[in-house]
């Protein structure tokens, strides 16, 4: 299951961090976020280690850490999007596809007149769209 | 890349993987030692490591080559085991809280600021117990069986000349039984070399019996293996070593001093000397010698194809050994520890290709055996060989990688082995920069005990910063880790130190629940430590912090407080964040010549009161009256641009404070912090306030606030609940001249810490209350004033004015003035901004009841609107010369109110007045009303006005009255025309108008007057017009008929205002009429929220046009039925038309006559589409009013009656007559028709073509229309067959 | 779904989001109004580039993301694509769009004129009026590829070339 | 002569020149944004937004008229009518429905169930009291007043301020009299 997902900008502000345990862990999980972030940046500045997902927005796994799982995912406006869980065996096309929905969900959020570009999103209706994409994780593998 | 032996690593395995050397010493030979405060192991010591020490050696193959550096390490038999993990545990404990101490007193006050090159660099020379610790986690594992490089390779038989009988001596220190387990235990081969020396101490007296003793030792084992050592030579006072060889080798560099005071440099060279022969001609060639033979043996069981196959099925053989975890036992003689002793050897004497090929041979035996520790052991020794020999990094890693899971694997018996893998393997990683590895190393050797892990794990941050691109935030995670660790087994200041290094990442970014945890725990620790200050400090950071959870905040302020009050001491700190200032919401509100009545006055803008005080202040008249430059004189330039307020007169500040938390906050003693300088000399005092409050801001605003002679400032307590925001007004009044600045405001949070703000360093957005109008106004400007000494100042209210009132209410209000202080004040004006709604009364009419003083007075002549000219035009108002206001007795002056129309007004009035004496600064002030009023639509009026067919100037009038309201009734009760010309009368009796006497909720009603033209009717002589009736009375004669004088104040006044506001320019046009209906309300029971239901109301209708077909009016007279004799001829019928024109000018007139009767309706005049019916809905702006549909009645007329045909007749006479027509006044011109039969005829087929000759008339506005066509109305004459 | 709406919706928009601001709000202040509208343009660039670059692989220089630029993002805006791009390779790229479709439209929108001056104190004849609001609607424009530009990482300054109508380019400048 | 019929709004809709909505979503948006932190006061706002509405109105109108080919609008009830279905329809794409007329035809209301002009936004804390969509009764009410019906709109609820419907209250204030010579056909 997701544990949680986060957005950050690209200072690697946090933007919106959401868990989804009901553990009192939001330290832990901003920690691992925050860790990510180097793997994030790894990842892009020597692609060679990147390999053939050269340039795609969906960065794959970053790192295992203690028992989660953490995905990354980096738009083109080197926006980030982190995807923690616990799942053991996780199918890329469920991550893939999860990526895609969220990222369409923050597109919509920061077209919000109101909302001001590097700063938290702190939208209703995204928080809502963005419980229920968790919800469907891995369920719907239709693409 | 680098030659490995220069490698930390290399040097490392240079210092720790050389030859054994175990010491036997007899007690005297100590004692002659501990004179110089040095074991006899430590006296050599520091002379078996040799830098160059260049022995020829030989390969197994012969190779020669040369060793140059070499070490020997020494060991008492009694040290040769398996070090005490518990001692070693302490001493490391012991090491990590000194360092603990000593590097956290070094540690800088503020966050040390992160840039790689400083962070390498300070890695570079890591914290040197980082390199001790490690370097003693190495030795625990030390001498253990399953490993040879441990293994005593020689043996040091040391005996004293002064024991007796020194040769038993010798025998019996090296017997069995005595010897450490590993050298009986059969681990190893017992019989090594032996060295036998002698110790003479030159205190006790000749070398003699030594060399007599020596000889017998020569003798008994031989010549090569004895040697005589001389020490503490130097009999008389000690001698200090300026370089002291021991120091580096004792733990402690304290007691370093003393050492080896006896030795001179005789015993030093000696005890050299001794050590370099022992190593070079004896021990070299010796394990030289012994490498040689075991490879012999080796290569002869194990070389070769035939003696691998006969291992394999030798180890098949024996698979049923005992699987002990460390696998079967060895025995020295075993053919495995030879080999394995063979590699060693081969490593410490440099031959790696020797000690590889060995090792590898040996690996796969142990693994087949399941030796999983000796397995362990090689494969670690292969990768360290791999890296000594630079080649294949995959090799090496792997080994290392194999070695430390299988050691893992093995649990507490491989732990200690594991983690000294494990860091020679993370050196490795590091000497490649493979950092980010050696980091996760690190992380898998911090076992369960969690000292070793903090460090581990702190160790484990540094890698990550040095990898390359660094990963700061996993630097600043482990360090967290390692922190928490740290915390847990209480090395607090390791704790501190680390959070605050993870800091220095956090710092500046938006990671607020981290930024925080570390923030407020660094606070607890130091709190912990008694530092409170610091805690403080750090826990001041993370107060406002709105994002954390409820339980989370409580926590933090809970533990914030009691910190604060640990400190014992009131603090008092700028910035703290609780509560929030809202710095864009403070303002300024003061009073200079400018005083405002009430809160609201001074929420107006300032632009709407400079409007309406414009032609009362002398600054903006014209005329210059001489006082007038003498107040700019008094006003220093440099003051110009600074507020000025007055002594005694609080100046106010409106602040709002913000709760971020959710929980509540008291607040206490929030004040303003002011400074009062009694010189006027901004320049100066400006100077020493900036650095003042530069140097030291908190002090500075100490004593500010603690100073309150020349000033008072009020205090306000409140509590803010969460997420609660109030508006708070402070105030702080002067008492004496000079300049006031107002610096900030200080309060104090849950009364324990005080907390400062400071405007001036704080920009903010100046909407002070003239601040828009001064756009130039700087911030500090803002907050400092020019205090004046105290002038008189007026306060003053309007008594009942309503909130709520219905449109068109008439109330009586009384202004009320008071001047508290005994300074006089003289010339009152006054000015207000809705003289729609408010006007100026008589002093007299406070006396007069009211509405009675309404009403009219028979004898009052009603010119009271000509009385006072100044009310008719919206000029300012003077109060008479000899208003003296004084003393606690109010002035009051009587107002009148008329809610004109419906909607939410704002009524400002400002009242000028200037003060008596002279030398004040400010000669004048204006006091500012300001007052809110609701005003509800009421009765809604609409006239519409159509000439009658009767009369010349007669019209027809219809009012529409509809009452707007919800639940008010309101009875009509007269209407009156303006002026003196208008006639009007009831067409119908009242009571049939409203049978019920009163307009109900929603009703409507309309009915008709007659209106008469009076002028014209007194130019024709046919009425005596002595009287003109133009009030009306609409309740039936029975009730009090008091009629409501309309010509007179106030009501003429607000009927001037009403069509002023209609922007009717033309006074003087005789055709249009206005109307004022006075209504009253009943006193309905159900009261509709207002307090009081108004008891007069008048609406006024302006300029309603009766000339609607143009300037141009006429009649047709004539008979209306006659009896004509056809058959005897047709019939003529003579007929009258009366012409006036209404206009300024003459017109000239023509009336075309049009015998066919179908082209009726041709004409149409200017407005007839209009529909009929509907009227105007409620104005609800001003400038929007009522138009009325005028000759509405004539169309429908037309409609009526233009369905039933008209026979033919035709107009006799010429077809067009031409008429002129002067200036208000009439004729009349004949007209003949001709009948031919009998019948009714509509005479209205003619029409008249009017122009108006546009001299003398001003021309000025374009609604009236220089020419135009009229279209005859229906006029019906019946001609009957006369029989 | 995808929501559409009548082209003319925007146009009038755009007009009326010009008139205002250069003859209601900053009537004798031309450069404000210029830089207000600028502003608006940059937000709506800056969302769109965040919408159009979704489900595509990060832009690894700025030609590519230029080009983009001409390519889908054109496209999705103009249903055309810029027909000209040229670039001095360091760091100027003038991208030429030869009917530039809002130019057209709203350059000869004959109400405009007549609208404004109803409620507009500023008395500049008609015609360098029109010349002054076509110059206006183009700071728009302009605001949209910086916006889009800048949240792909690339700072730059827009500026458009009338030069020769009906055809109109786009000099990018990107801030070394 | 009998008045052409006018076309539904869709069919208009389906051969008129459109683009998808958010461009015009957006920038809409965007100039909501700047007028806030230009003019500061919401009301103003409002006010702003309506008075372009209204110019647009006034100039939209023509091409309404034109494209659907509907002959003058005479009666109020029917022109509102028109506006609700053929106008939004043809140019927002979104239908509107009109309900509650008072008792003589003089008032009603316009309901919407969505409309381009708010997709994605959702109102700070500290911008309520802002009528999102205040152009929109601008345009309405100048449209109006180019067929010669002057008229008061207003927004009676809003979706953005948690109403299940945008609607917005078309008051007729008066009719005034055409410029040229009125047929009446007796």
């Amino acid at each position: 299951m997701i544990v949680c997902v986060a957005v950050v900008g690209h200072q690697n502000n946090p933007l919106y961090i959401q868990s989804f345990t009901e553990a009192d862990d939001a330290l832990k999980l901003h920690h691992i976020v925050h860790c990510s972030l180097d793997v994030v940046d790894e990842r892009v500045n020597n692609p060679k280690k990147s390999g053939p997902l050269l340039n795609e927005t969906f960065l794959g796994l970053l790192y295992p850490i203690e028992n989660f799982k953490v995905y990354g995912y980096l738009t083109n406006t080197k926006v980030k999007f982190i995807l923690v869980t616990t799942d053991l065996d996780v199918k890329d096309a469920d991550v893939r596809n999860f990526f895609r929905r969220f990222h369409a969900a923050y597109v919509d959020a920061v077209s919000n007149p109101f909302h001001v570009p590097g700063k938290k999103i702190t939208s209703r209706t995204f928080a809502e769209r963005v419980s229920t994409i968790v919800k469907s994780f891995g369920l719907t593998s239709a693409v | 890349m680098m030659d490995p032996a220069t490698t930390p690593l290399g040097q490392m395995l240079l210092e720790e993987i050389t030859p054994v050397v175990m010491v036997l010493s007899t007690p005297s030979v100590e004692d002659s030692s501990l004179k110089n405060g040095l074991s006899f192991l430590h006296l050599l010591t520091p002379f078996c490591s040799f830098n160059n020490i260049d022995v020829p050696v030989r390969t197994a193959s012969d190779q020669p080559y040369r060793l140059h550096k070499f070490k020997l390490r020494l060991f008492y038999a009694s040290d040769v085991r398996r070090p005490d993990l518990k001692v070693a545990k302490e001493r490391l404990k012991q090491v990590i809280t000194e360092a603990g101490e000593k590097v956290f007193s070094e540690l800088a006050s503020d966050v040390p600021h992160i840039d790689h090159e400083h962070a390498s660099s300070e890695y570079r020379n890591t914290p040197s117990w980082f390199q001790f610790l490690n370097k003693e986690l190495v030795r625990v594992a030390s001498f253990s069986d399953h490993e040879a490089f441990d293994h005593p390779v020689a043996c040091i038989l040391a005996v004293s000349s002064n024991d007796e009988g020194p040769i038993n001596r010798f025998v019996d220190l090296y017997n069995s039984n005595k010897l450490p387990s590993l050298l009986n235990g059969g681990a190893m081969d017992p019989n090594i070399l032996k060295h036998y020396l002698l110790v003479h101490d030159n205190q006790d007296g000749p070398a003699e019996r030594a060399s007599k003793i020596f000889t017998e030792m020569r003798s008994t084992f031989g010549t090569s293996d004895c040697s005589l050592l001389c020490i503490n030579s130097s009999v008389d006072a000690p001698i200090k070593h300026q370089v002291n060889p021991w120091a580096s080798h004792m733990s402690d560099a304290s007691l370093s001093q003393g050492l080896g005071c006896f030795l001179n440099t005789d015993d030093i060279n000696e005890i050299k000397n001794l050590m370099q022969n022992l190593s070079s001609k004896y021990i070299i060639p010796n394990m030289e010698q012994k490498i040689r033979e075991l490879n012999q043996q080796v290569s002869a069981t194990r070389k070769g194809f035939r003696n691998q196959i006969k291992n394999l099925w030798w180890r098949k053989g024996k698979e049923d050994g005992a699987d002990s975890p460390n696998g079967p036992m060895y025995n020295y003689s075993s053919i495995e520890s030879q080999i394995r002793v063979l590699g060693d050897y081969a490593f410490m004497l440099r031959d790696y290709e020797l000690a590889l090929s060995n090792y590898r041979l040996i690996s796969t035996d142990y693994k087949i055996d399941k030796a999983w520790k000796r397995y362990a052991g090689v494969q670690e020794m292969m990768g360290l060989t791999y890296f000594m020999l630079d080649q294949s990094r995959k090799e090496a890693e792997y080994c290392m990688e194999n070695a430390f899971s299988t050691y893992v694997k093995l649990g507490s018996l491989g732990q200690q082995n594991a983690t000294r893998c494990g860091l020679w393997w993370i050196e490795m990683l590091k000497a490649r920069d493979q950092y980010k590895e050696a980091a996760t190393v690190y992380f898998r050797i911090c076992g369960e005990d969690i000292l070793h892990s903090a460090v581990m794990l702190e160790q484990a941050s540094y890698c990550y910063m040095l990898c390359k691109p660094s990963m700061l935030r996993k630097y600043g995670f482990h360090l967290v880790l390692s922190g928490e660790q740290y915390k847990k087994c209480n090395q607090i200041k390791h704790a501190i130190r680390t959070y605050r290094n993870a800091l220095s990442v956090l710092k500046g970014s938006t990671w607020s629940y981290i930024n925080d945890h570390v923030h407020f725990h660094i606070g607890q620790w130091y709190a912990s430590l008694g530092m409170y200050d610091v805690a403080v400090k750090h826990m001041m950071e993370i107060l406002a912090c709105s994002h954390q959870s409820k339980a989370t905040q409580e926590l933090f302020l809970s533990d914030f407080l009691q910190t604060v009050k640990k400190t014992g001491r009131t603090f008092e700190v700028t910035k703290l964040q609780l509560p929030v200032i809202n710095i864009s919401s403070i303002k300024v509100i003061f009073e200079d010549y400018r005083t405002f009545g009430s809160p609201s006055a001074a929420n107006i803008r300032e632009a709407l009161w400079n409007s309406l005080e414009e032609e009362m202040l002398p600054s903006f008249s014209t005329a210059k009256s001489n006082w007038l430059e003498l107040q700019s004189k008094l006003i220093p330039k440099k003051n110009s641009q600074s507020n000025v307020c007055i002594a005694g007169e609080a100046v106010k500040v409106n602040i709002e404070f913000k709760n971020p938390l959710q929980i509540p906050i008291p607040i206490s003693g929030v004040a303003l912090i002011c400074r009062h300088s009694g010189s006027t000399d901004e320049a100066r005092s400006d100077e020493n306030q900036s650095n003042m409050e530069k140097n030291n801001e908190i002090d500075h605003f100490r004593e500010m606030s603690s100073d309150n002679t020349s000033f008072s400032v009020s205090e306000v307590d409140f509590s803010l609940g969460g997420g609660e925001t109030t508006m708070v007004q402070l105030s702080v009044t002067p008492s004496v001249e000079g300049t006031l600045s107002i610096l900030g405001v200080r309060w104090k949070l849950s009364g324990t810490i005080i907390g400062f703000h400071n405007f001036e360093s704080s920009h903010p957005k100046k909407n002070i209350v003239k601040g828009r109008r001064k756009s130039n106004y700087s911030p500090n400007n803002m907050f400092k004033f020019m205090v004046i000494k105290s002038i008189p100042k007026l306060q003053g209210s309007v008594r009942h004015l309503p909130g709520k009132a219905y449109a068109g209410d008439l109330r009586q209000l009384v202004l009320e003035l008071r001047n508290p202080s005994d300074f006089p004040v003289k010339n009152l004006k006054m000015k207000i901004s809705h003289p729609r709604f408010l006007t100026i009364g008589n002093p007299e009419h406070i006396k007069s009841e009211f509405p009675a003083c309404l009403t009219k007075k028979i004898d009052s002549v009603n010119n009271d609107a000509q009385a006072n000219p100044g009310i008719m035009s919206d000029t300012v108002f003077m109060f008479p010369e000899d208003t003296s206001i004084q003393g606690e007795n109010p002035f009051l002056w009587p107002l009148w109110f008329r809610a004109a129309f419906p909607g939410d007004i704002s009524l400002c009035m400002s009242i000028y007045y200037e003060i008596g004496d002279i030398s004040s600064v400010i000669r004048y002030r204006t006091l500012r009303l300001h007052y809110n009023v609701q005003i509800l639509p009421s009765l809604d009026v609409s006239f519409q006005i159509s000439p009658s067919r009767m009369r010349m100037q007669e019209f027809l009038v219809r009012l529409d009255v509809v009452n707007k309201t919800s639940s008010e009734s309101f009875q009509v009760y007269q209407l009156s025309s303006v002026g003196k010309h208008w006639e009007i009368s009831l067409l119908q009796p009242p009571d049939t108008i409203f049978p019920l006497q009163s307009l109900m909720a929603g009703q409507a009603i309309s009915c008709f007057f007659t209106l008469k033209n009076s002028r014209l009717l007194t130019s024709e002589a046919n009425e005596p017009a002595m009287h003109v009736r133009s009030d009306l009375s609409l309740v039936p004669q029975s009730s009090d008929n008091l009629v409501f004088n309309i010509n007179n104040a106030p009501l003429i006044n607000f009927h001037h205002f009403e069509s002023i506001a209609k922007s009717y320019t033309d006074q003087g046009d005789l055709n249009t009429v206005d109307f004022v209906l006075i209504s009253r309300s009943l006193k309905s029971d159900n009261n509709s929220g207002l307090s009081d239901p108004p008891c007069v109301m008048s609406h006024h209708a302006c300029h309603l046009s009766t000339a609607s077909t143009g300037p141009i009016s006429w009649l047709v007279d004539g008979p209306r039925t006659l009896q004509h004799d056809f058959s005897a001829s047709f019939c003529e019928i003579n007929l009258k038309m009366h012409l006036y024109n209404s206009s300024h000018a003459t017109a000239i007139v023509r009336i075309d006559t049009l015998d066919s009767a179908g082209s009726g309706g041709v004409v149409q005049s200017p407005t007839s589409d209009i529909q009929a019916g509907w009227h105007d809905v409620t104005p609800t702006t001003p400038t929007s009013e009522p138009k009325v549909t005028s000759n509405a009645f004539e169309t429908q007329l037309k409609k009526a009656l233009s369905l039933d045909s008209v026979s033919p007749y035709i107009w006799s006479g010429s077809s067009s007559t031409n008429l002129h027509l002067e200036p208000m006044s009439s004729v009349e011109t004949p007209l003949q028709i001709c009948v031919f039969s009998p019948g009714t005829y509509d005479l209205s087929s003619y029409v008249l073509n009017w122009k108006l000759s546009s001299k003398g008339h001003g021309g000025g506005d374009e609604t009236k229309q220089q020419s135009g066509k009229c279209q005859g109305y229906k006029y019906y004459i019946t001609v009957l067959q006369s029989s | 779904m995808v929501r559409e709406v009548a082209e003319s919706c925007v146009d009038s928009l755009l007009t009326e989001m010009v008139a205002s601001y250069c003859n209601r709000f900053y009537a004798n202040k031309p450069e404000l109004a210029a830089r207000r509208i600028e502003a608006i343009g940059y937000q709506v660039g800056h969302q769109l580039s965040e919408r159009y670059t979704m489900e595509r692989p990060r832009f690894s220089d700025h030609l590519e993301a230029i080009k983009f630029i001409c390519k889908d993002f054109w496209t999705e805006l103009f249903k055309k694509q810029i027909d000209n791009l040229k670039t001095n390779h360091r760091g100027t790229f003038v991208l030429q769009d030869n009917k530039f479709p809002w130019l057209e439209r709203i350059s000869i929108d004959p109400s405009t004129d007549k609208v404004n001056s109803a409620e507009d104190d500023s008395f500049t004849t008609a015609e360098n009026k029109a010349a002054s609001t076509i110059s206006m609607h183009l700071y728009y424009p302009c605001g949209i590829i910086r916006g889009a530009l800048s949240n792909l990482g690339i700072t730059c300054a827009v500026t458009a070339d009338i030069s020769n109508l009906p055809a109109c380019s786009f000099v990018v400048r990107v801030k070394a | 002569m009998p008045p052409v019929a006018p076309r539904s709004g869709d069919s208009i809709f389906a051969n008129l020149e459109h683009m998808n909505a958010e461009l015009f979503t957006l920038t809409y948006g965007a100039i909501v944004r700047q007028l806030i932190t230009d003019l500061e006061e919401v009301d103003e706002v409002n006010k702003q937004l309506d008075q372009m509405g209204y110019n647009i109105g006034v100039r939209l109108i023509d091409e309404f008229l034109a494209k659907s080919n509907i002959s003058r609008c005479v009666d109020f009830k029917e022109t509102a009518e028109v506006i609700a279905k053929v106008g939004f329809k043809m140019f927002l794409g979104v239908t509107a429905s009109v309900i509650n007329w008072d008792a003589d035809g003089t008032s009603c209301s316009i309901v919407l169930e969505d409309n381009p002009l708010v997709d994605f936004v959702e109102l700070p804390d500290n911008c309520q009291g802002l009528h999102y969509c205040n152009i929109l009764s601008g345009v309405v009410r100048g449209a109006l007043e180019m067929v010669s019906m002057k008229t008061e709109v207003t927004w009676v609820r809003d979706m953005l301020r948690g109403d299940e419907v945008y609607e917005l209250n078309v008051k007729l204030i008066k009719q005034v009299p055409e410029e040229y010579p009125y047929k009446d056909d007796e």
